[in-house]
């Protein structure tokens, strides 16, 4: 019947608004993160689950930068001079070593320019680093979903709310709330603290 | 330090990806180290400690070392000369270090070009023609003339021309003040520049010394002089100043006096003469002042007796005054005999050994006077001079005298050498180049005055690839005699071997100590001198050139020096605060001449002189003596400057063309006041790029003052209440801090420090000649200079402008997204990546202090290795302002919370604020009733810029206080 | 179609004879009615009208401006509050004691554009939805020459009482009834 | 109608002249939209220009922050008034010589709001960034300021067009029926796809009407809320010359000023050209030229209070402000302005003046550049000798926002010269309700 079909009209007309609304809010934002092909194969599940190393022990400069850092050959080299040097994947990191060359790891977690996130003040306050990368413990291979997904942001706009992933603005506010309005804490919520 | 190569190398590399992403998507590797340096954690800054070298006066510098690169630089608290201030040269130091031009690695030439050649090659050329000479035995023509090098670096370069029998090094700088020497020769037997206490001085009595802009140390005396001029407890010194042309110094004086060119020394005697006729000073000065007629130098100088009167009368009262001469009253054909005059003025109020203090002398007193570099010239002109070799830092093509036709002479030397990093006007005619690393690469030391000694460090691995003058000639110089490493005359492997060699005797083990200091300072023994009085006579100035023609002032530029600065882009973009102009050069014209030549502002004038010939657009100035021009010396573009920024310069725009060769006779310093030239109009227009469209404040109030007895009766009876402020919502309500700024327009000098300072800081873009002149400059802070009273004698206020950061700010309301709010703390946020960009904020701002990024500026390479890595880089049409240094702010609260304390005063430094040299902004929390902020805000003296737009501003002004007797 | 109905239409050149036909037909009882005309007439209006409700559609549009209204002070207010950012000193926060602060007045005027925009939106989902719009298969009583200068009069009828219904048309002064 | 003259038109004539409009056009025509589309390309590449280069390629600086886009923009917002203004004021107070104006009128209302709509965007330094505008649940849980007069603008302007075009559509409806019923061919499907099928039976018409007389009164406010919302984008700011309780009677007078100004300037060629003559009469004409003069003469008294309150005001900044922009660099602009607006359309005081198609465009040509002139001198000069000193400044145009601001002109005819071709310029039904119903029995002819 006509007034149905003029509903549908409208409603499509509408849903091509959603659409470029949702398209344009993502398309400027952060690459999502595909698992990575890093030059080595670090099992980051490995080295902490079998062998109980801390993250901190080699991304040393967690607590003391805004950077948390990645551990220079040198320190690598410190454990696996020994520690299965017969390994191929322990042998290319020899081989970088020997030749002075940095190992060029593939960049996993983003974030834009504008945005600085201190990783110092959110280990002061207890944060976990599993929080924003999720479970590395149990990754063989690094990778992350970050970054809004288009199936997010429709999904939002119609009403449903998905958990956001991580490392988007809303998801850092998010918690941010959660934590003033449990703990002490003052989890600031001036955007300047982020974008200057 | 360390191996701090490799790690730098590797940043560059991701800096640049940095730099380039916009949007992008592409896979980005993260380099790790692969030997960790201990003395850098990524992220965080570590500061090294050195030696400014910007100039002769020798500050101390601390450099902010992120990742390996320099990014910023401060004065170092601890050094006794600047004590934590830094000018803006100090500033824009970092695009010499990043300078785009800067050589890639040694040059030989090839015809007309400089051509790569590899460093052991362009070695051997030198060394072949050193020995070559040596075997003819011509030590006698081989030159090597460096900058001031005081300490070891001189000292090995003397051991290197003793080694090598040339002739003994010369020292060259273009203002050397030779004439102070002579006349305190003369006068207290003492062939030295002393230290000038200003800060104990009740009264300061200026020949033409600009010590705020470039006499001996500006930062060090603005510092000083802020201390003594500034009010406290409702005391305050008083400054006079004697000059032709109304300079930055001279707006600072509370009593500004013009002379007729040349005439203050009579001026200084007239006034000594009036001191000893009201039995103000000593009898025996009679003697020096028997044959002065008060009357006939007040009609030679155009300065009225009673003026002469009263500021003899002021200065004598000084308990203690401080006389003293510079600029264009000592470089003339009476310069000597005119600081022996300033000398008696001292002598005669007892200022020697108070404010006049020999002892801790000056390390001008060590440059080789001007007048062995006209020897110098005249033997190269004679072809006596088969080498020349020339250290970084001069650049003699351009600083000598047109008249010295320094360029032809050295077409007769067979072999120029030169050690400049960057291309210059005397690169273009040497026929090597062995780039030294730049200071901020380099070891070495420089001891500005005695007592105090600075270590220099390198504080970052080189930009380019160059080496330290100090290495090259001990390579060369082994090379020549055939010797090895550890053997002969000059054994040490490197400059940094030979200068750990020398200290070790005065730092024992407190090397690391002394490093982190930056040197070691003591106070020297004052020396006691004794005055010889005798008979003064100024003779009028002689002057070359055409009698009816104009007295040429080729004063130093405060942004520029002699020259050195101006390859610098943020000096260029940074206004000359007295005609707000920025990258022309300009020559000033008295407002009567302009009247009777028919010359407007902007017009293309020829000035000519006996020896050379000069055009420049024409900056029409009330204040000028009408019998005089001036020309700012210093302007000059690097060659990366044009087309980018300016229109290619058609011929030399430099005043020293025009000078003549000849030394003054008194002392052997060079004549910058020492012409007459002719005014002629070109037909052509150039208007000049000036940033401020009038000086005229049109009674709105922005820059205030206060008569200085007011001031004082404010102090006393405390702040009149303010209405309360009227609102029907409620106040903002602050749960932590509130941050606020106090700046002191009593206090600013004007020197345009912070301008540079915050461009540093903040990565604020270069914009061009065109573009700054169309109201597009993107500075986050401004001083603005307002003419008071009438045009030909105004009273100047500077007034430092930023965003105030009101708590009723008009700019945020009107954004419609959020990108201008206000924070918790009482900051005025500008978020970039939320702005549209409709400037409607910057429409709404009454200051105008908001900038828009009208294109996407150009951050030429490597100058983007500078950038400040906690500060967004803003995108084109985006809005910028101030931001109080949020990310300081950020960091200052972090450090508190790590000691688990709150914020302080100190803890937070702006960066305005931290170079101010004299101390004029104050930063800190306005909720912290003991904070130096929170007092200064309630001061007597606090006003708010437009208070009746009801903006309610975050930043505090003070008023200027002025003098009585200020009005002549 | 119901096979129980039949349908007549009269075609006429002129109002007058228009309002004839119609009043005839109702005083007969006829009121499976349809009118066609070029231009809405006051005098058919006032016949047809006599006995009808005022249109619906003024319902969708007070329910759509109040929509506009309190979706405009739900969407500025909740917004507010989520995020109380303060600009120009002025804020609206949850604070201590409540919600803080004040800047309701230009919600006034988001209010006032998105009543008139949803009350407009409303009116014409009215329109559509009260005049059985949109039609893609011409009724089978219309004839082009109804949009252009004619007048028209279709009558659903049982069959047996085809016949009067024509000779009321006629007699009204119908120019032509099809058959 | 009640001159029924012998000449007026039967139903059947109406339906055919408006149909003639659309029968396909002369090489005029086509020379006419080359022009124009050459016109607009150069705005286009011009535009393209900015975005890739910034926005320094237009003339703008500090202090002038906004210069000639806004000015156009309120240009052609207050351009967009004149159609709805006919169409639902007008229409609320039964003013029966909009009938033959109102689908023209209406039409550039659309093109106009449209034209204006993109100087926001023009003018915007990161205009791909433009949707962050838009209140849309987002991924930053960020949203715009409700307090910030550009986004009511969003709101106003965005609601608006929005009316307007339901309106326009709503009125087109059973004029695009009549058509169908007299076209053939693929004209005659696409004209039975857009008319959604309208018969003009009662059970359309009585929700028609109603509708018709709800969306008036709904637009109705909505005329004089816009342009006062436009207005309030100066009003709202601190800026001398800018912060005015006046500005938004002001600025809605000053809109159907210029509204009525351009629709005479479309009609009357229109007239001309499609032999409209019966339709638009010189009793349209005088009626349109009443108003003009009208709404010049209460602009008049406006200016005439602007000058007096900042006189009054015993602000010394207001009175530099207003001093400057009298005397100094802009000052013929705003003695262009006032010549245009306040002396020229006192000719219309004469009837003859009135009815005569070439004095009436001559001063309707004047109105528009009198009133774009009116947002100059608000944006321009007041801009540029502000509160503070140091930074007042000369604004020069560049030639890419000249180049821009010509081709939205371009824009605006190329969307109208379209429309007039494919759809009826003139109401059918509502020139058809003027006209005497047809009646057999000539006693009942006249009642109304």
């Amino acid at each position: 019947m006509g007034a149905r079909t003029g509903v549908g009209a409208l409603g499509l007309v509408l849903l091509a608004i959603l659409v470029f609304l949702a398209v344009s809010s993502w398309s400027r934002q952060p690459a999502v993160a595909k698992p990575s092909i890093q030059p080595i194969t670090f099992p980051h599940s490995l080295h902490v689950q079998t062998y109980k190393m801390d993250c901190q022990y080699c991304h040393s400069d967690a607590r003391r930068s805004e950077y948390a850092g990645l551990p220079s050959v040198a320190r690598c080299m410190g454990c696996h001079k020994i520690a299965g040097a017969a390994l191929p994947e322990v042998k290319k990191l020899a081989d970088y070593y020997a030749r002075g060359e940095p190992i060029p790891w593939v960049r996993v977690n983003k974030l834009p320019e504008f945005t600085y996130f201190p990783h110092k003040a959110h280990l002061r306050a207890n944060v976990k680093c599993q929080t924003c990368h999720g479970p590395v413990e149990a990754m063989t291979t690094f990778g992350a979903v970050t970054g809004p997904r288009l199936t997010n942001d429709l999904l939002n706009l119609v009403g449903l709310r998905p958990a956001a992933p991580p490392l988007t603005m809303g998801w850092c506010l998010d918690c941010h709330r959660r934590q003033n309005a449990t703990a002490d804490a003052h989890a600031p919520l001036d955007c300047v603290t982020c974008h200057h | 330090m360390m191996n701090r190569r490799d790690f730098f190398r590797v940043v560059a590399a991701s800096g640049a990806t940095a730099a380039a992403s916009g949007c992008q998507r592409a896979t980005e590797t993260i380099l790790p180290l692969v030997v960790p340096n201990e003395q850098i954690v990524p992220g965080v800054a570590a500061w090294f400690a050195t030696v400014c070298r910007e100039c002769p006066a020798g500050c101390g510098v601390i450099a902010k070392n992120r990742e390996g690169r320099v990014v910023k630089l401060e004065g170092n608290p601890d050094h006794p000369v600047n004590q934590g201030a830094l000018c803006a040269r100090g500033q824009a130091a970092l695009q010499g270090l990043y300078h785009p031009d800067r050589f890639t690695g040694p040059r030989l030439r090839d015809g007309a070009a400089l051509k790569p050649v590899p460093w052991d090659a362009a070695q051997k050329v030198v060394a072949d023609k050193l020995a070559d000479l040596r075997s003819a035995a011509k030590g006698q023509a081989i030159a090597l003339v460096t900058q001031l090098e005081t300490s070891s670096l001189g000292a090995l370069l003397d051991k290197w021309t003793q080694a090598l029998g040339t002739r003994p090094r010369v020292t060259f700088e273009p203002f050397a003040y030779e004439a102070l020497r002579a006349a305190n020769r003369i006068t207290f037997g003492r062939d030295a520049i002393p230290y000038f206490a200003f800060e104990d001085a009740e009264v300061v009595l200026s020949f033409g010394a600009d010590f705020l802009e470039t006499w001996l140390s500006n930062v060090n005396y603005a510092r000083t002089f802020a201390r003594m001029h500034t009010v406290r407890d409702g005391r305050a010194g008083t400054f006079i100043h004697v000059e032709p042309r109304q300079s930055l110094t001279a707006s600072n004086a509370d009593e500004w006096v013009r002379n007729a060119p040349g005439t203050e020394g009579q001026l200084a005697l007239a006034m000594l003469k009036v001191m000893v006729d009201e039995r103000l000073a000593d009898r025996r000065f009679a003697e020096a002042v028997a044959a002065i007629d008060v009357k006939k130098i007040a009609a030679d100088s155009g300065v009225p007796v009673e003026t002469i009167v009263h500021v003899a009368e002021v200065f004598a009262h000084g308990r203690p005054g401080l006389a003293v001469g510079g600029g264009m009253a000592v470089t003339g054909s009476n310069a000597t005999s005119t600081q022996v005059a300033i000398n008696l003025l001292n002598a005669a109020a007892g200022n020697v050994g108070k404010t006049v203090r020999f002892g801790p002398d000056s390390a001008f007193g060590k440059v080789t006077p001007y007048a062995e570099v006209v020897r110098l010239a005249d033997a190269m002109a004679k072809g006596e001079i088969e080498m020349l070799l020339l250290g970084s830092g001069v650049n003699p093509a351009y600083t000598l005298p047109g008249g010295l036709r320094f360029a032809d002479a050295v077409k007769k030397v067979g072999l120029v050498v030169s050690l400049a990093s960057q291309p210059d006007e005397t690169t273009a005619l040497a026929h090597i180049v062995l780039p030294d690393t730049h200071w901020l690469e380099s070891w070495g030391d420089y001891s500005p005055r005695e007592g105090v000694s600075g270590l220099m460090q390198p504080t970052m691995s080189p930009v380019r690839d160059s080496r330290p003058m100090g290495d090259t000639f001990l390579a060369i110089g082994r090379a020549v005699l055939r010797s090895e490493e550890g053997k002969g005359p000059l054994p040490w492997a490197t400059f940094e071997r030979y200068l750990r060699a020398t200290w070790e005797p005065l730092v024992r083990d407190g090397w690391a100590a002394t490093l982190r200091q930056g040197g070691v300072w003591k106070e020297p023994a004052p020396v006691v001198v004794s005055t010889r009085v005798a008979p003064a006579d100024v003779t009028p100035p002689k002057l070359e050139g055409e009698a009816d023609g104009f007295a040429l002032l080729a004063y130093p530029s405060l942004r520029f020096y002699d020259g050195r600065g101006a390859s610098r882009a943020w000096l260029q973009e940074a206004p000359d605060t007295m005609t707000q102009a920025v990258w022309d050069p300009w020559v000033e014209i008295a407002a009567e001449t302009a009247a009777k030549l028919g010359i407007a502002g902007g017009d293309v004038v020829r000035l000519t002189s006996p020896h050379g010939s000069i055009e420049l657009p024409a900056y029409v100035s009330p204040t000028l003596h009408p019998r005089a021009v001036a020309v700012p010396v210093g302007h000059r573009y690097a060659p990366y400057h044009v087309p980018r920024y300016v229109p290619a310069p058609s011929g030399p725009k430099s005043p020293v063309a025009m000078l003549g060769a000849a030394a003054e006779s008194g002392s052997g310093g060079p004549a910058y006041f020492g012409v007459r030239v002719t005014v002629a109009r070109t037909g052509a227009r150039q208007p000049l790029a000036i940033l401020q469209a009038t000086h005229d404040q049109e009674g709105r109030e922005l820059a205030q003052a206060v008569d200085l007895r007011a001031a004082r009766e404010q102090e006393l009876r405390g702040r009149e209440d303010h209405e309360a402020h009227l609102s029907m919502y409620p106040d903002q309500q602050y749960p932590g801090y509130r941050w606020g700024m106090a700046i002191d327009v009593d206090a600013c000098v004007g020197c345009q420090a912070c301008v540079v300072a915050c461009q540093a800081e903040n990565n604020v873009a270069v914009v061009g000649r065109a573009q700054a002149a169309y109201g597009r400059g993107m500075h986050w802070i401004r001083i603005e200079r307002w003419a008071e009273g009438e045009p030909a004698h105004p009273a100047n206020l500077f007034l430092p402008m930023l965003c105030q950061h009101c708590e009723v700010a008009p700019c945020e309301p009107v954004c419609p997204v959020f990108a201008a709010y206000r924070t918790d703390e009482g900051l005025n946020a500008q978020v970039y990546n939320r702005c549209v960009g409709t400037r409607y904020c910057g429409n709404n701002c009454p200051y105008h202090v908001r900038r828009f990024n009208w294109f996407q500026w150009e951050i030429p390479t490597p100058l983007e290795v500078q950038l400040n890595p906690d500060v967004t880089v803003r995108q084109l049409g985006v809005m910028e302002k101030c931001t109080m240094c949020v990310q300081r702010i950020i960091a200052g609260k972090d450090h508190a919370r790590d000691d688990k304390r709150t914020v302080k005063d100190g803890d937070i430094l702006t960066a305005c604020q931290q170079t101010c040299p004299t101390r004029a902004i104050t930063f800190g929390n306005l909720k912290d009733e003991q904070s130096a902020v929170t007092k200064l805000a309630r001061s007597p003296r606090a006003y708010h810029v437009l208070e009746e737009v009801g903006t309610r501003p975050s930043v505090t002004y003070l008023r200027k206080v002025v003098r009585e007797h200020a009005s002549r | 179609m119901p096979d129980a109905t039949e349908t007549i239409v009269g075609v006429f050149a002129h109002v007058d004879t228009t309002v004839r036909a119609l009043e005839e037909l109702r005083a007969k009882g006829y009121r499976d009615l349809t009118v066609y005309t070029p231009v809405p007439v006051h005098e058919i209006e006032e016949v047809l009208e006599r006995d009808r409700p005022v249109s619906r559609v003024r319902l969708f549009t007070l329910i759509g401006g109040l929509t506009g209204i309190a979706s405009a002070f739900l969407l500025t207010i909740w917004t507010s509050l989520i995020w109380g950012l303060v600009t120009g000193g002025k804020y609206l926060q949850f604070g201590p004691g409540g919600i803080v602060g004040s800047s309701l007045p230009p919600f006034v005027i988001i209010a006032f554009e998105l009543m008139v925009l949803f009350g407009g939106i409303a009116t014409v989902i009215g329109l559509v939805v009260l005049g059985r719009l949109p039609r893609f298969r011409p009724s089978a009583t219309f004839d082009p020459r109804f949009t252009n200068d004619r007048f028209g009069i279709a009558i659903h009828c049982a069959p047996g009482r085809s016949g009067s219904v024509r000779e009321i048309l006629r007699t009204a002064g119908a120019e032509d009834v099809p058959a | 109608m009640s001159d029924g003259r012998a000449t007026s038109p039967t139903f059947a004539d109406v339906t055919r002249d408006v149909a003639r409009t659309l029968e396909p056009p002369g090489n005029l025509y086509f020379s006419w939209m080359s022009v124009v589309a050459l016109i607009l390309t150069a705005g286009i590449l011009a535009w393209a220009g900015q975005i890739w280069w910034g926005m320094g390629m237009a003339g703008k600086r500090v202090p002038q922050m906004w210069a000639m886009y806004i000015t156009s923009f309120v240009f052609w917002i207050g351009i967009g008034h004149a159609g709805t203004l006919i169409s639902a004021i007008l229409y609320l107070f039964r003013a029966r010589w909009r009938t033959s104006i109102y689908r023209a009128a209406e039409a550039m209302t659309i093109f106009a709001v449209m034209t204006a709509g993109l100087f926001p965007l023009i003018h915007a330094g990161r205009m791909w960034f433009a949707y962050y505008l838009l209140p849309y649940p987002n991924q930053r849980s960020l949203w715009p300021n409700f307090r910030s007069p550009l986004v009511w603008d969003v709101f106003a302007i965005s609601t608006y067009l929005s009316i307007s075009t339901v309106f326009f559509i709503v009125g087109l409806i059973p004029d695009i029926a009549a058509l169908r019923d007299v076209s053939t061919g693929w004209r005659r499907r696409v004209y039975a796809m857009l008319a959604l099928g309208w018969e003009g039976a009662d059970s359309q018409w009585r929700h028609y009407r109603r509708a018709y007389g709800l969306l008036a009164a709904l637009a109705t406010p909505l005329v004089l809320s816009v342009h006062s919302v436009v207005s309030w984008d100066f009003a709202m700011a601190l800026v001398p010359g800018w912060h005015s309780t006046l500005f938004a009677p002001f600025f809605v007078d000053g809109a159907i000023f210029s509204g009525f100004a351009m629709v005479l300037i479309l009609v009357l060629p229109m007239r001309h050209f499609f032999r409209l003559h019966a339709y638009i009469q010189e009793k349209h004409l005088d009626a349109m030229g009443k108003l003009i003069l009208v709404t010049g003469l209460v602009l008049t008294y406006f200016y005439l209070c602007e000058i007096f309150t900042s006189l009054y005001s015993g602000d010394d900044i207001e009175k530099a402000s207003l001093f400057w922009k009298v005397t100094k660099t802009y000052a013929w602009a705003l003695w262009l302005m006032y010549f245009c607006n306040c002396v020229s359309p006192l000719v219309l005081f004469w009837k003859k003046a009135r009815t005569s198609p070439v004095v009436l465009y001559v001063v309707s040509i004047l109105v528009l550049i009198g009133m774009w002139f009116e947002r100059f001198n608000i944006i321009v000069p007041s801009l540029g000798h502000d509160f503070y000193p140091y930074t007042w400044g000369i604004y020069y145009p560049s030639p890419t926002d000249t180049m821009i601001v010509i081709g939205s002109f371009a824009w605006f005819f190329i969307l109208f010269l379209g429309f007039i071709r494919v759809m009826p310029s003139l109401s059918v039904v509502e020139v058809k309700e003027t006209l005497p119903p047809p009646m057999r029995d000539p006693t009942h002819a006249g009642r109304h």
